[in-house]
Parts: structure tokens; sequence; C-alpha cells
């Protein structure tokens, strides 16, 4: 057998960040693929250590600029159940919308990227299109699109008018439509040839390999954190979104669901949001060990915090939903593929290497 | 009555030729644009590429990718002379098929990972087109008589309504050459970059970008040639461009609603269905003719 | 001299001078006195050659025939060439018999014994009585002599090349007796008109193919050269047969006149010219018989190379080619024919893709184009046989020009391998060079092969079916060419500029090889006029090639070999006058890290691999052939010609 | 103004890097293709091959692993290029610029041409900061200025801080470290 060796990445055009493997490859199928780190490593684990917990709502948003809603509200609630602290409930709604506006935004952004990798240039137009709707609503919410730093400790920074929240329906309305104008794409031959078959994750392996989110969700896992009910979560009527394709389809199929899932609790959000405070404020000590979990548009994102009683927090740890999903990746690559399915493949797990190498 | 070009309308169209290729990269730029809701670049904008790239300075690996571009070019613009000079028909389709030899080896010729898949891609390419663009060439030389260009302007119908199925083959042929999905394989922005061209920089780089306007001006201009209306010179100008057009208009539509495939799957779907709809339809004309004669 | 004992003097420089040197050779005391013997034996071809093809020019109706009558020997009177023959068979099968037994072939041992009870009963018993002529006919036209002309010249030039590459090894002078007698036979049976001196040349280059083949004496190569002798038995065989049958119910004995015979045919003329057919298909290792041809690649080099260009496989070409003719009384045979042929070309350039061993990507192209040209002949319309005889020219020099250079690799890097010849073209330019150069003249135009493709797809206008198989079968030649092409010249770097050694006796054949691959297909105009066209009259077809100053006009198209090739030339002066000096000189992208350097071919294994695709192509081949010798039987079982 | 420079300004191709970016700037980024902002209608587009690049977009700031990566590809762009660093990390390591893997923005290792601050910019930051690179780009040919150097750009935008003038970051803008072919600005 004589192979060729390709690296994909640091730099390449389908992947917005520096992800890289290094293929083995046959003709065009891959026999080995080897994750290769370190790129986009900044040190930011210590930098929550350097400063203060407030301004860390800001690192911990720049952890990810795709999902900051996640990475801020495990992190302020983390730091809220050290302080021994809890939101109110309009900002626990408020965060709730925040997150599920993200995952909007998020899911979007993933389907745009996937038509994109497979060649699908119209649908990743179409998508990118609709998401922009998405970040206006944020923009109007929060006044900035995309790192917008909505959480803050004890509660939320800004307040929802009543305008702010019939605007939001507005665009719900608008994205739902939107979203049904685009829905044929899945029954298009082309994109089941691409998709269908491609990167099969069993439930077995599912479990074993760890996966989260809707790579898990995909291979018929029913694992999602809301359920947990934190944050408004818990008034909230849903139902995790589980398929059985156990392929980049399923995965495809299952963000696409999530997305009305989202359209849908944000409704119920703005229908039951109650009146009142924003913000508890306090100065109580940081001390003690906590942890944070919360469902990002990836997966379940998890903090862990300590303080020591001082000013600053002496250690944050993030495990983010990528790294829990690296090694169902390799599972997948592993099977054998082709040169053109790596893209897809890595793509269909949602990868965000800034989180996972923080 | 036998329509001759005259030479004068021969020599413009030779030299206008790249120009039409590179008008209709432009116009397929600006309509893809339209379809995806956006304003879309200018319809110069492959002229202006092309002359950028000229103004700026080269990075090659190796003097041997230069060689191959201008070999390129050079076989693209003698198939394009002797197309526009009622030449044979099967002379032209082997030098656009040298030409794509040429393009491979330029990118075989550097020893580079992304540009090593490309070249591999544009060989299955040439595996899943080539045929069907050889059977087309042949079913018009079957019905013709002759591969001599000038000889179906002295077809009593348009060829087109007799093999009208291999112009759907041909459909492949077009979508591959205009580098579209489904069969936008060799050159995979996402997947493997730029493929073949991925080596080349500055002016060589343009030289491969007018190497595919020609490429373009040739295969539809051949697929035009179906549509020859014998004995009219206007209508014929008329309906070579219109159905031009209208098959380059379908082509950015599938381009729209496709993603693209496996090379695989690509060669299977040509031999599915360009070989099998040239054959059927050459079946087709021969049983109409046996039991014509027949009858 | 007068004109008919330099007829004479020709044909024995081109058959016996050879095959007498080459058992000289055998009893050569030393290396001197063989490289004497064998410089004797190829000069004396090669001029014979030369001086016959003059000669036939001069002749009246370009065709040379001579009739063997009886010889006179001391103390036994006077003997008939035919049966000179006739014993010179049988000793021939005995010995068959003899090696079938020794090597314990037994299909080859029972065919043998069940030919020579054939042929003896046939020669002794019936052809006796049926008062059959004694002279051996020997007939030569441009057809004998364009195969004279390959055969000796380009024959000639393996040689020299075999006299260096073998230097050292063992049992030479077996070795060189059998090479250079083979150019003799091969020269003989192209000359013969008579079909069983025809069958005697054909049984000795089977057996000099065995002794080469099997020239390494180790396991493999041993048991190559057996399945390479068994399969030629059956070829063997079948012509036997042909012999038999045609003798016995057409009362024909020459090969001429099968394919000049008109009006009425018997079926059994039929089933004859399917055996002769069958024998030459098998020569011509097409499938499924393709496996000797493989088989072979264990031979030392200079043995492929002779094998495939010029001699051995071209002598079914010629057989097919030769009764062609007769192919207009029952076009089902010949249609069939093609068929064969055309399943060939593609099968074997589908499964070419998968082969990285650059010998068997050679064995298999020859396979290929062996069947294009049988396809040619089956749909035997003059365009057909005229771009048969054109790729039958072209194909022995490039061929015989790759097999040489992938020699001279394999003897000074020791591989086959395409993929250790990776970026060869900055390490052994020259080399490196004639290999490519020997691609570019197989696949693009203006070059000869090309040519012969493009008539081959006008010509199958009247078989309209076969260009599927054309189509298909060349695209895939072009890209197991090009890829191999695409090995060769993958680097990082510029060609060094280091003085490469070679030896003369490699570089002369080579040289002289591309001289020919490129000088004839510029002067491609010429090659029609001198060989193409009267060839094609000779065997009785309307010449429909004309050369036209500088094209060749067929039909229905024209090609301009010496425009196309002037303006490709032209650019690629251009090009090599640009300059790229170091400033614009950068490193293969790699996604913005140092590319790792390793790279391996396309092989296509799970769509084109020998182990995926074999089973169908043998059982398909095995079909064709059972319905081809069916088609003969069921006509004489029915008594109508198809 | 020739034909060349005049396409030249008509047909930018971009190349992106993210160094060690959020994402935020990568995908305001691709955002910028997209139908809402759609800059191929200044006939931007973007290449991913340092090859066939005019404009190389830098986003987030340089660590110990990925400054050899930014190098390699400034160097395989042909000149005339220009290099934009993008967001608050790609000029000075943003956010990051304590922590311990960051060396700092793109100019620690490339010389960079246009500055579009924000965290992360607007897309019509992006697209300004593009078009503000091809004023510069005008008056380059083939990595000899010819026109007397003038500096950094600084896009002001609508979002954040006002920017610094141009003539501190001028000023400011270190040597190149790793740079060992000479550059648009050294000729």
């Amino acid at each position: 057998m004589v192979k060729s060796t390709i690296t994909f990445g640091p730099q390449h055009p389908v992947f917005p960040e520096p992800i890289q493997f290094i293929l083995k490859v046959v003709d065009e199928k891959v026999v080995l693929a080897e994750p290769q780190i370190g790129y986009v490593h900044r040190g930011i684990e210590k930098a929550f250590e350097l400063n203060d917990p407030k301004d860390n709502i800001f690192l911990a948003e720049r952890i990810c600029g795709i999902c900051p809603a996640p990475h801020t509200t495990a992190y302020v609630r983390g730091v809220e159940s050290l302080m021994g602290i809890e939101a109110p409930p309009r900002a626990k709604y408020i965060r709730t919308i925040m997150n599920e506006l993200n995952r909007i935004h998020s899911h979007i952004l993933w389907a745009g990227l996937l038509g994109d990798a497979i060649g699908f240039e119209s649908y990743f137009m179409q998508t990118w299109n609709y998401r922009e709707k998405v970040l206006d609503a944020i923009e109007k919410i929060s006044g900035h699109r995309v790192t917008y730093a909505m959480n803050a400790i004890g509660g939320v920074r800004r307040d929802m008018t009543n305008e702010q929240l019939r605007g939001l329906e507005k665009t719900m309305d608008y994205v739902e439509s939107s979203l049904e104008n685009i829905e044929d794409v899945m029954k298009d031959y082309t994109i089941k040839k691409r998709t269908q078959g491609i990167g099969i994750l069993t439930e077995e392996e599912a479990r074993r390999d760890g996966a989260v989110g809707p790579t898990a969700r995909a291979s018929g896992i029913s694992q999602d954190l809301r359920t947990s009910g934190y944050d408004a979560y818990g008034d909230l009527k849903f139902e995790p979104v589980v398929v059985n394709n156990c392929d980049s389809y399923g995965r495809f199929a299952v963000r696409w669901q999530e997305l009305k899932q989202s359209i849908d609790l944000i409704r119920q959000c703005i229908v039951k949001m109650p009146s009142g405070e924003i913000l508890t404020k306090s100065n109580n000590p940081m001390n003690g060990e906590a942890i944070s979990r919360v469902e990002a548009p990836r997966g379940e994102l998890f903090y862990y915090i300590k303080g020591n009683g001082s000013k600053k927090l002496e250690r944050v740890k993030v495990r983010t939903p990528t790294f829990a999903n690296i090694i169902p990746t390799v599972t997948m690559l592993s099977k054998g593929c082709q040169v053109a399915d790596v893209s897809v493949i890595v793509l269909s797990m949602d990868p965000c290497i800034s989180c996972t190498e923080r | 009555m036998n329509f001759q070009p005259s030479i004068l309308f021969s020599i413009l169209l030779s030299i206008a030729a790249p120009f039409i290729g590179m008008l209709i990269l432009g116009f397929d730029r600006k309509i893809t644009a339209r379809m995806q809701n956006r304003v879309g670049p200018p319809i110069l904008q492959p002229f202006y590429d092309v002359v950028k790239l000229f103004g700026k300075s080269e990075l090659m690996v190796k003097k041997a990718q230069i060689l191959f571009a201008l070999m390129f070019v050079g076989t693209l613009l003698l198939s394009t002379v002797l197309l526009c000079f009622g030449g044979d028909l099967l002379v032209i389709f082997f030098l656009i098929s040298t030409g794509m030899i040429f393009y491979t080896l330029g990118a075989y010729s550097v020893k580079s990972g992304f540009s090593f898949i490309g070249g591999n891609r544009e060989l299955y390419q040439m595996l899943a087109y080539e045929p069907i663009f050889m059977l087309t060439v042949f079913s018009v030389g079957l019905i013709t008589k002759s591969f001599r260009v000038d000889q179906i302007f002295g077809l009593e119908v348009p060829l087109v309504a007799i093999i009208p199925l291999p112009l759907v083959s041909m459909m492949i042929v077009f979508l591959i050459k205009m580098q579209k999905s489904p069969f936008d394989i060799s050159t995979a922005h996402t997947e493997i970059i730029s493929g073949p061209m991925i080596e080349y920089s500055g002016g060589y780089l343009a030289l491969l970008k007018i190497a595919h306007w020609y490429e373009i001006f040739l295969v539809i201009g051949i697929m035009s040639l179906f549509f020859v209306v014998p004995g009219n010179p206007v209508l014929t100008v008329v309906s070579m461009a219109a159905a031009g057009l209208a098959i380059y208009f379908v082509s950015i539509i599938i381009d729209n609603v496709t993603a693209r495939v496996h090379w695989n799957t690509m060669l299977r779907l040509s031999a599915a269905i360009g070989i099998t709809l040239i054959v059927v339809n050459v079946a087709i004309v021969y049983i109409v003719a046996y039991i014509a004669g027949g009858a | 001299m007068d004109g008919e004992s330099a007829k004479i003097t020709a044909i024995a420089l081109t058959t016996l001078a050879p095959l007498l040197a080459g058992l000289l050779c055998y009893i050569a005391p030393g290396r001197k006195s063989r490289n004497v013997l064998i410089s004797a034996g190829i000069v004396s071809a090669m001029a014979g050659s030369v001086l016959l093809f003059l000669l036939l020019r001069g002749s009246p109706g370009h065709t040379i025939r001579i009739e063997l009558g009886s010889v006179a020997i001391p103390g036994l009177g006077a003997i008939s060439a035919n049966e000179i023959i006739t014993i010179a068979e049988i000793t021939l099968a005995a010995a068959f018999i003899y090696l079938a037994a020794r090597i314990k072939a037994f299909y080859a041992l029972a065919l043998s014994i069940a030919q020579l009870g054939a042929m003896i009963w046939y020669e002794f018993s019936y052809a006796p009585a049926h008062g059959s002529e004694h002279a051996v006919r020997i007939l030569i036209d441009y057809w004998s002599g364009t195969m004279c002309l390959i055969v000796s010249i380009i024959g000639s030039l393996i040689v020299i090349y075999a006299v260096k590459y073998m230097e050292g090894q063992h049992s030479q002078n077996r070795f060189f007796a059998y090479f250079v007698g083979f150019l003799g036979a091969m020269n003989a049976a192209v000359f013969c008109d008579s079909l069983a001196a025809f069958l005697l040349f054909w049984e000795i280059t089977t057996l000099a193919s065995y002794m080469l083949i099997k020239h390494e004496q180790n396991t493999e190569s041993l048991q190559n050269a057996k399945r390479a002798f068994q399969l030629n038995v059956i070829g063997g065989a079948g012509i036997s047969a042909a012999i038999i049958v045609l003798g016995i119910a057409c009362n024909i004995s020459s090969l001429g006149e099968i394919a000049a015979l008109e009006g009425a045919i018997a079926p059994a003329l039929m089933l004859g010219v399917i055996l002769l057919c069958f024998g030459a298909i098998v020569k011509s290792a097409q499938v499924p018989f393709q496996s000797w041809l493989l088989g072979a690649m264990v031979a030392p080099t200079p043995v492929s190379a002779l094998l495939h260009s010029s001699t051995m496989v071209k002598l079914g070409i010629y057989l097919i080619i030769r009764l062609s003719p007769a192919f207009s009384h029952f076009p089902a045979v010949g249609y069939m024919l093609a068929l064969i042929g055309g399943f060939s070309f593609v099968s074997t350039a589908i499964i070419a893709i998968s082969q990285n061993n650059a010998k068997k990507v050679l064995a298999y192209s020859t396979i290929g184009n062996l069947g294009l040209i049988i396809m040619l002949a089956g749909i035997h319309t003059s365009l057909a046989i005229s771009a048969a005889i054109i790729l039958t020219i072209f194909h022995a020099i490039s061929k015989a020009l790759l097999f040489m250079g992938v020699g001279v690799v394999q003897h000074e890097m020791h591989t086959r391998d395409i993929e250790d010849t990776e970026g060869m073209i900055a390490k052994r330019p020259l080399i490196a060079t004639i290999i490519l150069m020997g691609i570019v003249t197989m696949i693009i135009p203006p070059f000869g092969v090309f040519v012969g493709k493009y008539m081959a797809i006008q010509a199958s206008v009247a078989a309209p079916w076969m260009m599927i198989l054309l189509a298909v079968g060349s695209a895939a030649t072009v890209v197991y060419y090009v890829k191999w092409f695409g090995r060769l010249i993958s680097t990082d770097r510029e060609m060094e500029r280091k003085p490469e050694h070679m030896s003369t006796l490699f570089s002369t054949p080579l040289a002289a090889l591309l001289a020919g691959a490129i000088g004839l297909s510029f002067v491609i105009v010429q090659v029609v006029a001198w060989f193409v066209d009267p060839a094609v009259a000779s065997m009785g077809y309307d010449v429909v090639l004309q050369a036209i100053s500088v094209e060749v006009v067929t039909p229905s198209g024209y090609i301009s070999s010496i425009a196309i090739g002037a303006s490709m030339a032209a650019v690629l002066l251009a090009g090599l006058m640009i300059k790229l000096d170091d400033s614009k000189k950068t490193r293969p992208y790699s996604c913005g890290i140092e590319f790792p350097g390793e790279l391996g071919g396309m092989y296509m294994h799970g769509y084109a691999g020998e182990d995926k695709v074999n089973k169908y192509v043998n059982f398909a081949g095995i079909a064709l052939i059972m319905i081809f010798v069916a088609i003969g039987i069921i006509a004489m079982a029915v008594g109508k010609v198809m | 103004m020739g034909i060349v420079e005049k396409s030249r300004l008509k047909s930018p191709w971009i190349l992106h890097y993210d160094c060690s970016s959020c994402n935020g700037c990568d995908i305001e980024i691709l955002a910028c293709l997209t139908p809402y902002y759609d800059i191929e209608r200044f006939g931007i587009l973007s290449k991913g091959n340092p090859k066939h690049s005019d404009v190389l977009l830098v986003t987030g700031g340089v660590n110990h692993r990925n400054k050899t990566v930014l190098k390699n590809l400034y160097d395989q762009m042909p000149a005339p290029k220009v290099v934009i660093a993008i967001g608050a990390c790609g000029s000075t390591g943003g956010i990051f610029h304590n922590c311990y893997n960051i060396l700092g923005g793109a100019d620690k290792i490339v010389p960079v041409d246009v500055y579009v601050p924000g965290c992360p910019p607007r897309p019509e930051a992006i697209i300004d900061g593009v078009v503000k690179a091809l004023d510069k780009l005008k008056h380059l040919q083939n990595g000899t200025w010819k026109e007397p150097e003038t500096g950094p750009i600084v896009v002001e935008t609508a979002v954040g801080a006002k920017p610094a003038p141009a003539a501190k970051y001028a000023n400011a803008a270190p040597a190149p470290t790793l740079n060992s072919q000479p550059t648009n600005k050294e000729a």
C-alpha cells in the first residue's frame, strides 16, 4: 500500500480555526488521522487567576467567540454558587433567552459551514443570511453582535424591555419561516449522499468515548443538560432531540430540530417572563469549590471553580464539549473515509478549537 | 446550402474566444450571486482578476510548472483556433484532453499534498467526462458522416433534433469544466483548496485562468453546434447563442441546488447517465433509420 | 545480381542469418566471438529488411512471390521444401512433447500429442492422397515488408541493448541463441504464405519465448514460463486445427488464398479463419489469455521489450490483419473479434490503473493496444486497417522505448516499482526523460500512436458499438500513463544538472528509438504514403487515407501532425526560454507548515485492482472466446456462413 | 493609474489565518462573504491559499506554536501583499496580552499594514479595513514602494473606544523579529 501524507490544517479554508489533522491517505481513502493541537492555546485558565473575577466574564466570553453565552453562564453560575447567591428569576429568563439565541445562531452557523464544506455554496449563503437576523436580535438586546457579555455575577447586565421582547418574537417568526424555506435541503440527494453513512458513531461507541451534545444525541443517547432545569429551563416544556441515524446526517438532523426547539423555548420564555430585579448584588467572599455545567450548543460545558477567599480565584478549569467529542471524532475518522469526508466528519461534531485549547 | 463562415469571422471569433469565456464566467459569478441574494462582482471581474495576477510577482516551486501551464494554454488556443476555422472535431476534442493532461501534469510536477490530490481528482474527472465527450463527438460524426465542424453546417436538420440526449450528457462535461458542483471535485475549495492550481501564482495562475476561459468557450461552443440551423446563418447565430445561454443557465441552477459529490459517485453518475443516454439516443437513431429503410 | 537472387538474398539475410547466428551463439566460445555473431546477425537482419523493402518497391504489383520447390541434397536426392518443413515440424512437436513431459505441463502434453498425431495423419495420409502441392510459398507484400522492418530494426536495437543488459549474467550463450534466433523466426513467419510453414515458425517463437522467459531459472520464472508455454500450445493447436480444417474442407493451404477468396464461401473456411484468429488471440495475449504475457515479466527486461514491442505478440496481430479481408464474407466473425479486442482494451486499461509495477503497467498497456489493433482488424474497413497498421508501427517503437527505459532503471536502481521512481527527473534526468518521452509518444498528439487512435475512432463509425469500449478504454489509458508521468516528475526542487553516465550500448538504441518515435510522427504523412497505404492496398483494400502535403486526410476528417507538433514545440521552446531565478522560488504549500514530503500514487485498488476485477474480466473473456469459436462450429453445423 | 493597478484594487483576494483567536473575528470575516455584507461585490474572494492571495487577514494573537505558520504563510504570498490585523488580539494581543503563551499582535511576526480594532470588529469595519488596505496596495509594485511610506493605517470603528492616532502606531510597530526576507516596508 502506498500512502500519502496530507496535512489538513492548521490553515485550511474549510475550518475557520487552526485545527490540524495529519492524514495518511491511500488514493483518497483516509487510513490514519492524527489530530495535532497547540495552534490556538493561549493560557486562558491561568489568566483567570490573574484578573478580577468580574473581569473574568469577558475572558470567559472570549474562550469562544461563537458561544459566549454558555461560557459566561457557566462561569457566573459557578461563581454565584461560590458566593452562595442566586440570580433573580427575571435574570434567569434573560440568560435562558440569550443561551437559546446563541444556540440558534451557532446551529445556523454550523449548517452554513457544512454547506460550505460540501460545496453547497448557496446553502451557506442563505443560512448565514438568516443568521444575521439572529445577530441583530442579539445586538438589539445586548448592544453587541458577538461578544455581548450579558451575564453578570448575580444576574444579567441589562434588562429587556417589552418592546425588545416583542421584537424578539417577530425575529423568531422570521427565523422560523426562513428555516422552513430551506428545510427541503435535508431531502436533497447530494446532501444525503455526502452525509448519510459518513462518520458513523454507534450508540455504544458514543457512550464508550464519552460523546456529548448533538453528537451524542444523534447516536440515540438522550442526554441534554437542560433537562436538569438550571436557570429557567425547569419552567419550560421541552424534550431532548434524539435521533438514531448515528451519522453526519443524524447530527445535521438533530441540530435542525434543535433550532425549532430553541425558537419554541424562546417563545415560552417571552410568555412566561417574570418581572422584577435582574441583579443580585453581593460581596460574599469566594471560598471553596464549585462545579457548573451548562448545555452549550455543542454539548455539555463544564466549569470547575475554586476560590480561596481572596479577591482572585485560585483555579478555573474548563472542559469544553469539543474536548469530549475529540475521541468520538477520531473513532469516526479511523473507520476509513475519503479525504472529502474529513471536513464533513470533523464539522459534524461542530469543533470549537479555541474552546478546547483555551 | 453549405454555410461557410468567412475567414475574417473565424479570425475574429478565435480572438474573441477567451473573452467570450471570460464574460461567461463573469455573468456566472453575477447570476450566482443574484441567486444567493447577493449583489455580486462586476461582470468584468474575471478580467480584473487575471490582469491583477499578471501584475503580481511569481512564487513558483519549479520551472516545470511554467512549461506545463504554457502547454496547457497553447493546446487550448490551438484547439480554439481549429474550432473557429471549422476544423476536425476529433482533433479539437483530443487537443482539449491533451490540454487537461498538461494541466494535470503541472499539478503533479510539484511534490505537494493538495496539488497531488488535485491532480488525482483531475484524472478521476477525465475518467468521468472523456468517454462522454468522446462519444458525443462520435455521435455527431455518426450523424454528420464527417468529423469536420464545417460539415455540421451542411446538415438538413439541426443536430439537436436527431441526437438531443448527448446534449444532456454533455451537461456533466460542462459542469465539470465550469468547476461547478456537484462535480467541482478537482478544485474543491473547501477540501483541497484549489487543487491543481494550488502551487501556481501570479502570471502563471493567470495563464491557467485564461486557459479556463478557452475551455469554457470550447465546451459551450461544441455544445451549441447542436443548434446550427442549416441554411440560415442569422438564425444559426441566434439559436447557437440562445442555446449556449440556456445550457449555461441550467448549469448555474444545478450548481446552486447541489452539493459536491465524491469522485466515485461522479464516476457512477457519468457512466450511468452520461454514457447510457448517448447510447440510447444513437440506438434510437439506428432503429428509426432501420424502420424507415425497411418500410 | 539479378532481381530474383537479390530477393532470395534479402530473405535469407532477414531469416536464415539471424537463425544461424543464434545457433552459432550456442556454441560460441567466448564473449567476444558471441558479440561478433550477434552483430553479424542483427546487421544482416537490418540490411536484409531494408534491401527487401527496396526490392518490394521495385517488384511488379509490389509483391514478391517465391515458391520454394525442391532442394537437392547430396546423397538423399531431391527433397521438397514442404517435406523439410514437415520434418522440422515433427521434430519440433516431439521437442514440445518432451518439454511438456519434463515440466509436467499435462494439458500441453496432451495437446501436443494430439496435435502431432493429427499433423502426421494430415501430412502423410490425407494430403498426399489429395494431391497437395509440395512447394512452400513465400509471399511478401508491403504488410510483410513493414512487419519485417519493424522486427528487424526494432528487434536489433533491443538486441544491442540486451548485450549490455545481460553483461555478467549466467548462460548468456543460450540466451542470445534464442534472442537473436527469435528475429529470424519472426521474419520467416511473416514471410510464409503456406500455412504449414507459418505454423513451424509460429511454434519456434513459442519455444524461443518459453526459453527466454525461464531464463532466470527460479521458481517464479519456471512457473510463468510453463504457463506461457501451455497457453501458447493451445494457440498452436488452434492453428494446426485450422490447417487441417482448411485443408480438408476447402483445399486451402495458404494465407493468401483465404484473404483473396471470392464468391460463395464454405462454412468450414469460416471455422478455419476463426481457429486461426483464436491462435492469434492467444499469441497476442488477449483476455482471457493475458496471464502468459503478464507472467513473462519475470524475464530479463530485454526479453519483455522484444516480446512486447516487435515480435511474438505482433505475430498474432500480423495474422489477424492478414486475414482481415476475409471478414467481409462473414462480418459476424469480424465484429466478434472486434468485441474481443475491444474488451481486452477496456479491461486491461482499467486494471493497469491499479498497477504500481512499471513492467506490469506496460504489459497491460501492450495487451490493450493489441486489443485495439485486433478490434480495428475486426472492423475490417480500409480506414480501420490503416489505423491498425499505424498503431502497430508506432506502438512497437514506443513500447520498445518504454521497456528499455524501465529496463535501465531496473538495471541501475534495481526496482520496477513506479513509487520508487518518484521524482526521478531530479536524480536521473536522462533516463527519466526517456521514459517520459516514451509515455508522451504513447498518449499525446501529434505522435503516431495518437494518430492511430484518432483514426481508430473514425474507423469505428463502421461499428459504432465498439466506440463505447474505445471511449472508456482510451480515457483509462490516459489516466494510468499520466499518473505514472506524474510520479516521475514529482519533486519539490529543480533538476540537478549533474552528468549522468549511461553505457553507449544503452544510449544508442534508446536514442535511435526516441528519434524514430518523434521523427516518424512528424513525417507521418510519408509513413502513410510509404508504408500504410501500400500495405492496405496490397491486402486488397481501397486506399482511403490520403497524404496531402502536411495533412493526413481520412474520409471524414483530417489531421496535421506537423502543424500540431510545431505549435506545441514552439510553445515548449518559448517556455524553456523563461528563467525562474531563485528569488521567485518557494516551497510547496502545506497549510502553513513544511510539507512532510510523503506521497503515494493513485491506484484505485478498490475499483480497478486485479483481485477485484480479474474474475469478472476472465469470465467475460472466456465467454467471448467460447462464443467466438461457437460461431464457427454452429456455422459448420448449420452449413451457413454468418 | 495603469490597468494593472486598477485591477489590483478591483480584485483583492484574501487569505485568512486564525492565529489564536476566539473565533469571534473569524466568524465575522466569514460573515463578510455572506449576502448581508457580500464582499464579493468588491471582487474580494476568500482564497485560503497564500500563493493566490493579496491580503492576509490575521486574527488573534500570535503564540509560540503558530508564529512559524504565520511566517510561512506570509512568505508564500507573492508581492505585492498587505497584512491586516483584525481585532484587538490581532493588533496587540488584546485581552490575552498577559497570557503566558501569547507573544502579542501579528506585528510581532509580520509587518502589518492595517489595524482593524474591535472585539470583534464588525464586518463593516473589516470591509473598511480591506478597502483601506487597497489604498496601500495601489502604491505597491512587486514589493517596492512607489510613494513614501505612510505607516500603518488604523480603521476607525463605530464600536469601542476611539483608536489611537496612526502616528503612534507607526512608531510603536516593532521591527519584525522572524523576518528574513525583505518586506514591503524595508524595500
